[in-house]
């Protein structure tokens, strides 16, 4: 867990930078999920979205969710970051980065962290269109 | 007794607060609390399920049968979209 | 097939630069496999690496794994950098990069890509310890 | 009739070579080939199982049964531990 990181910001995410932030010496590969501001959604053109979190208890949910993964999969170190605010297409709005001994693990818990992230992290997204606005909401 | 509820996203804009203090009983849980804050901000019934909403208290989501204490932090929200 | 790239180089990788060179619009999520040298492999020391590729064919391969790939998975472009030549500890020997407008698919290419490139694209990797050196064999 | 042959890492090791040219008869295929450069370079036998061993013919890989021409570019090395 002392190696493990997650932050949520109103700055610009550098994937990059999250991806090689740590890698320890028994670490053979790094597994990242940059998800980004999609123009097309069902058809339908986003202008832009606005990210809005309860911020201590998404810092908490995060926690708990690393914990879990440490648990779960043979893994070493794990960052998430998030960003909130408004984002534009193409920007980055989540990077979640698993490093590991072996490949495998690494792929099979960034996946689960992702999953779980969008359905017990209290963080919600609105959709901005030419015509109008939405809060998304997620398969409780 | 006073808590404060928190709004978010869909919830902040249905009940146009981000914030609100509520007066409860001495013996209340969440579930009391919750039926509570539903009689005082009737849009968020009008336009949800009430089972579609989420309730946490200090920051945890909560079952319904905590006891809820003075000062306590409770929030509101729609089913989380973030990612 | 335009969008997709592949290179081999001698020069250091940017995984941020690869994951981020191309973001289309109808993409919401890249998966990105970054590999590099780890210090202990069953136990041993390793003081560095040496990457050889038969280039041109390992280049044609890359290829042709781009190709099934993109007809296998439902991803949107492929990158994929493989560095040779002297590689030192926690230095990044290969970018796998896929994108595409869910984030499944690209899970799953990028787990299959680096699978697939590591028994079918020429390239040799020799482990140097402090008292010895040996080319690794994979698993034809 | 002349074909450039290339060797990798192992290969280019146990022969000492990087690449060399050898002589083959007109109707050659690629396993004809292939057993005269084990006989030119023991070395690679002696070290590895011919099975073991890949070949390719103009950067392509081998199946054992093409017909060699002039000029054909061929390389012989281990199984590949790139990534």
């Amino acid at each position: 867990m002392e190696q493990d990181f997650y932050e949520i910001t109103n700055d610009p995410l550098d994937v990059g930078e999250i991806a090689r932030r740590i890698i320890l010496p028994e670490c053979g590969a790094t597994v990242t999920l940059d998800g980004y501001v999609r123009k097309f959604t069902k058809g339908r053109e986003t202008e832009h979205l606005v990210y809005e979190a309860y911020e201590p208890m998404a810092l908490k949910e995060m926690e708990k969710l690393i914990q879990r993964a440490q648990e779960n999969f043979e893994i070493t170190n794990i960052g998430i970051v998030h960003r909130i605010g408004r984002l534009e297409i193409g920007e980055t709005s989540v990077v979640i980065s698993v490093a590991s001994p072996h490949r495998r693990a690494a792929f099979e818990a960034c996946e689960w962290l992702i999953k779980e992230l969008k359905s017990t992290v209290p963080i919600w997204k609105k959709e901005v269109y030419a015509d109008g606005e939405v809060w998304v909401e997620g398969e409780a | 007794m006073k808590v404060k509820v928190l709004f978010f996203g869909a919830t902040a804009d249905l009940t146009r607060k981000r914030q609100a203090e509520i007066e409860i009983t001495e013996d209340a849980v969440a579930a009391n609390v919750l039926e509570q804050i539903f009689a005082e901000f009737p849009s968020l019934v009008k336009h949800h399920d009430k089972k579609s909403l989420l309730f946490s208290i200090n920051q945890e989501y909560s079952s319904g049968d905590e006891k809820i204490k003075e000062g306590d932090e409770l929030a509101i929200f729609t089913a989380v979209s973030g990612g």
